[in-house]
């Protein structure tokens, strides 16, 4: 029985609550791990999630650093060689572009540069999305990039239960896993398991099933679609939704399986759609299921503007409940 | 610069205290309007600052290149940016200075040669350097660009860079360091080994030293030195002017980090109050020229506040609107485009 | 007539003469052109591109900088906003990555922040690509990145001809223009016609005829891909061999148009195949090309490796001109 | 460290010695093995700079770790990675200390804490002040994480942030700045706003000086007076080695960018040949010693190519190795695990 059974069962949790609590349990649970990024002791983290931490933990696990991203995630890494499980905290993915050298030319390509053998066991994590009109310098997805590099794995838990247990499996992970949180997550709430335990981090789950299509989806998009699967049930339409979970590896058997059956897929991504994750998966898809498919693969994706300020400039830039209703409709309307 | 012929000492007094009076004013509204949801995203209030914006300001022409960090209403409001143009930016209007796409932290004026509105921490010090680096080899050698910067920026890399290539190659920018003692909830102490931020500065061979960022007149006297040598060549400058913000970070921010003690000690050196103060104890300045300056300063933000609450949200269908230009358009003045009319009045 | 014109009609010239040539030409044409990068002057550029050119243009327009990517590279969007014209080198695409933060939140960005106010004529060269050991952390291609970035232009001369005239082009753009060589290239010889003159930047080019499938290559990989058309048509195999030139914006129209005509598609791709450049054109032509392929959209791409240092290892970790005639092969043979 | 417990004065001199020479001899016959392209990619030499590794990697102990770049031979070498295995990795085999996937550039050995063979300038820094948090944070008082760098790095933004966060945590982390006053073809003029660069590194509170890099005594005994101060928490320190680069950059450069003048200065203080005359003169050494040390290191850099020569490729079945680790895999130490035995003895 977990330290955080209340004895009521499974509880119902913010996404914030349970990745704090998740953290918690962390710095409870193994001295060597410990927090670092910018403003995560008195100010709580920009979205406080590590609030208050620093009080029980001290501050030199609950470690404010300057601002100087690439330096603190090298020290990161550094750290993670020297024994230590540094979980180190990015305000935004955007802000991430500062530490890509880290994180792509050391962490990624140390244990292959070593032969087999440094290991980096470091945890990164960092917010991703639009939606709280913060414009261009501080709303973009950018988790394609990361799942495109080896010696990476990467993360989205899209539900309060998976916030609560995919960060215990990416410290037990000895590789450097990206943890990528969708700051339009943080208040929703869900049922978190106080026992469930560490989980796989590379395997998609099937949130809703259903049989006319499949829409595929992560982070913030995940409840947008289940969303838009409740409205397209009422005309009649039903969806498989499934939430990617990780983003590298990818769980290609588990979407292929349901494309399979469905015959027809919906891939979102709140990213721009060039070069996109969702080009990945349509791609891989459309080779896998090529003599299943009775439509081509569709993407709908974020358009390719950076984020514009204005709210409904914003919403327009994302795709949204209705943009997804529309564009499975098209799918499965027979085709002349 | 052009004060020094134009304005006696009492008048120039009368346009900082005014000036000050005017940030104030426009930022007060803001964080109401914030309250009522008509300003969203990060709102950063310069409230407590306005010495330093106001003071610089004052010394700059109109080809000079200015930059500053997404706490920057004042900036942009005294280079000449229209209240009501940074005020629909905020509201995400058409007829905000960013067309809407910007809000808070993104104000651009080109016609004023205001570079933002940058809310990458440190992002805008490289560009500061690459524009002097412009003015520089197109021999305009009586430009400069400022650049304003929290002092937690300076602990980003791209500070060190900008500073090396700003002292290597002798350009003509006056770097100037907000020190506010916080960037966000982190304190200097936690922020820099070396408190001493211009020592710190000086070690890029970078002439550099610390003003009283709550006293106007101070502020004032120390650029138009600076931009006095810089206009004679004498390369990059470095000023921390040491100040406190009144608020918190922003609109998000609950405090946790400071006591009040703290601030409220800092507010009893309010660069507004106590200026005002001593030009009235000097007789420079009537309390009934102060109440006006209040009063237009309303009128200004009102109006502007108007302007933005009238004015048209852009349309959708221009969403994919200023991502490229066409090869056509581009609008980038070439050496031999002046900017601006030197012959305009300014400001 | 060019100034370059020798009165001999067209030239055999290096790729490396061919960039040279150009950025001789666009100091000479513009005096708001410069260079600047790391060891552009003295040294030459790490690949020679630049040599000698300070003699001739002086060094405050052919200019060295200290080791500080992010710095020189925002210095140069500083200098594109003040009325000049740089051309920024970065020595490698590994190195870009310190830049990123300047290229992605920057100089992509600004225009649409400022509302159309700021445009950013700014021109980047880097080297990519594999091929000269020199290990994980000089030798990976990148190009898909930025290729992901609305903003951005990104183009890939692969042949002398386009080294030569892309480059006037892309000073004439207002927009940010990424350049890609790839390292393998300089020493590749090609026709260069001196009175070209600056040529289209988002168009492919068809560089080989042929009717039984369409190879899309790109860079690096043209030269293989043609090398692998001609084996193929020993053994009755006829490709079609596009290069497409511009990574960003992505020219389908011309590559659909082969596809449909070939309905065969193999996408070559020297960086890692996972969410890289040759999903995005698989899943376009997937899309577009739906109703006419016979088979799967074939992609062969980088395998999921950094870039080993032994030169077996180096090569096998990137397609090869055998492997492209094996994948080909297997895409024509009859379905079973 | 524990060489003032074994040895005599004299037979750390000899140690010095036969050390650099070891080395030299290794780097000569690695440019030879160039021209015949048994070894490939970038090759950096070390020749001429060898005091520096050799005087300060006497002075460490089994548990200390160490980081260098891509010039990184001579560090490997007198940290304990056995010849042929350095040998082996530029020749791309199986047998290589890093499996051939890193050559020249990217020579690792944790079993003697050598992490490397990092060839993003600076980028290794930010790498060395965590792995003194570790031993901080994990009680490890001890022990002392020393990370050479060129002077070309310090201008990059990463060197900033490093030192900032070295200060600011106090972690035990030795900075070695082989200054060779050249970043491939960019003089530290170019390079620098400031060519002092102990008092650059000054500015971040860190205690730095500036030693001959040619002495090898020199810098044996500026950096066991650093690493007693450091082993005591007295926090990073930072010591510029003055020194210069006999060879070009890499195998590629032509050496356009300094003149042969300058060159031949530089040689006649060759470390070697230096201190090899000062001990003659003084009757330390005979002349048959080192006879015998240059015998000694041919013999062992012969065997050397030979064990490279002989050993196997890797399978290319492998070239997915090494990518990722399995969980269980978990390598990296906890902190209950040493490194090494601490009673083996060492070097
Ligand atoms: C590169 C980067 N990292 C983090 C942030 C988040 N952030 C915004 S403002 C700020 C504090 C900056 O402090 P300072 O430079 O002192 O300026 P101040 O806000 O005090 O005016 C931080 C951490 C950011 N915008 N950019
Ligand atoms: C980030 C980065 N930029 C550029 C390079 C290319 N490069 C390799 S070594 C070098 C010069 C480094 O000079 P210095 O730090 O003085 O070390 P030295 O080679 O003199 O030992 C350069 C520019 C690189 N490897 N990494
Ligand atoms: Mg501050
Ligand atoms: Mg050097």
């Amino acid at each position: 029985m977990s330290a955080y059974d209340t004895g009521e069962g499974i509880r119902s949790m913010t996404y914030r609550e349970a990745m704090h609590e998740a953290l918690h349990e962390a710095l409870a649970n193994d001295d060597r791990v410990f927090i670092m990024g910018e403003d995560v002791a008195d100010y709580g983290g920009t979205y406080a999630v590590t609030k208050g931490l620093h009080e029980e933990f001290g501050r030199d696990r609950v470690r404010n650093t300057p601002l100087s991203e690439s330096g603190f995630v090298g020290a990161g890494i550094g750290a993670a060689l020297g024994g230590l499980r540094p979980i180190v905290e990015i305000m935004t993915v955007n802000f991430s572009l500062l530490a890509l050298d880290q994180l792509v030319n050391t962490a990624a390509t140390l244990l292959h540069m070593s032969g087999g053998q440094l290991n980096v066991p470091l945890v990164v994590r960092m917010t991703t999305g639009a939606g709280r009109q913060l414009a261009a310098q501080h709303s973009h997805s950018l988790e394609g990039w990361f799942a495109h590099v080896p010696g990476l794995k990467v993360i989205a838990p899209a539900t309060a239960e998976d916030a609560r247990w995919m960060l215990p499996s990416a410290l037990a992970d000895p590789n450097p896993v990206i943890i990528f949180e969708h700051s339009g997550l943080y208040n929703d709430r869900g049922p978190v398991d106080p026992n469930t335990g560490p989980v796989d981090l590379d395997r998609a789950a099937v949130r809703r099933s259903g049989s006319d299509l499949t829409i595929i989806a992560s982070a913030g998009m995940v409840s947008k679609a289940l969303e838009a699967a409740d409205q397209l049930d009422k005309s009649g339409v039903s969806a498989d939704v499934i939430d990617l979970r990780s983003l590298r590896p990818l769980d290609i058997p588990t979407l292929a399986a349901s494309v399979a059956r469905t015959n027809r897929a919906l891939v979102l991504d709140e990213g721009w759609r060039t070069g996109g994750l969702s080009a990945e998966i349509a791609a891989t898809l459309a080779e896998v299921c090529f003599w299943s498919l009775d439509a081509p693969i569709a993407r709908l994706a974020g358009v390719e503007v950076p984020i514009p300020y204005a709210k409904h400039l914003e919403l327009a830039a994302v795709p949204q409940v209705d943009d997804i209703v529309a564009a499975a409709g098209n799918l499965v309307r027979p085709i002349e | 610069m052009s004060d020094q012929l134009f304005e006696t000492a009492r008048s120039l007094e009368h346009r900082l205290l005014a000036d000050m009076i005017r940030i104030r004013v426009f930022e007060e509204r803001c964080a109401e309007l914030y309250g009522q949801s008509k300003i969203r995203g990060f709102l950063h209030l310069y409230i407590g600052e306005e010495a330093i914006a106001t003071g610089v300001m004052s010394c700059l022409g109109p080809t000079d290149a200015v930059l500053a960090t997404y706490r920057e209403h004042g900036h942009a409001l005294l280079r000449g940016v229209p209240a009501e143009s940074i005020m629909s930016e905020m509201f995400g209007k058409s007829t905000g200075c960013s067309g809407g796409r910007g809000g808070s932290m993104h104000l651009f004026d080109e016609s004023v040669r205001f570079f933002g509105g940058n809310a990458i921490v440190g992002g805008h010090l490289p560009l500061a350097v690459g524009l002097g680096l412009a003015d520089q080899m197109l021999g305009r050698s009586d430009q400069v660009t400022v650049c304003f910067f929290g002092e937690g920026a300076m602990a980003e890399g791209e500070f060190h860079e900008a500073l090396n290539l700003a002292a290597l190659w002798n350009v003509p920018v006056l770097f100037c360091c907000e020190n506010n003692r916080y960037a966000m909830g982190t304190s200097l102490q936690s922020s820099e080994s070396q408190v001493d931020l211009a020592l710190k500065a000086a070690s890029y061979s970078i002439p550099a030293w610390s003003v009283d960022g709550m006293d106007v007149l101070e502020v004032h006297k120390a650029t138009t030195k600076a931009l006095t040598a810089i206009r004679a060549g004498g390369g990059p400058m470095f000023i921390e002017f040491q100040t406190y913000r009144f608020r918190a970070h922003s609109m998000f921010d609950p405090d946790l980090y400071r006591d009040s003690d703290e601030v409220e000690q800092w507010k009893k050196r309010d660069p507004i109050m106590t200026f005002g103060e001593r030009l009235l104890d000097a007789g420079d300045v009537t309390s009934d020229d102060i109440d006006e300056m209040w009063a237009a300063a309303r009128a200004e933000t009102e109006a502007a506040v108007e302007v933005a609450d009238a004015a048209p949200l852009e349309s959708i269908d221009t969403l994919l609107e200023h991502v490229t230009l066409e090869a056509s358009e581009n609008s980038s003045p070439g050496p031999d485009t002046p900017f601006v009319d030197d012959d305009e009045v300014w400001p």
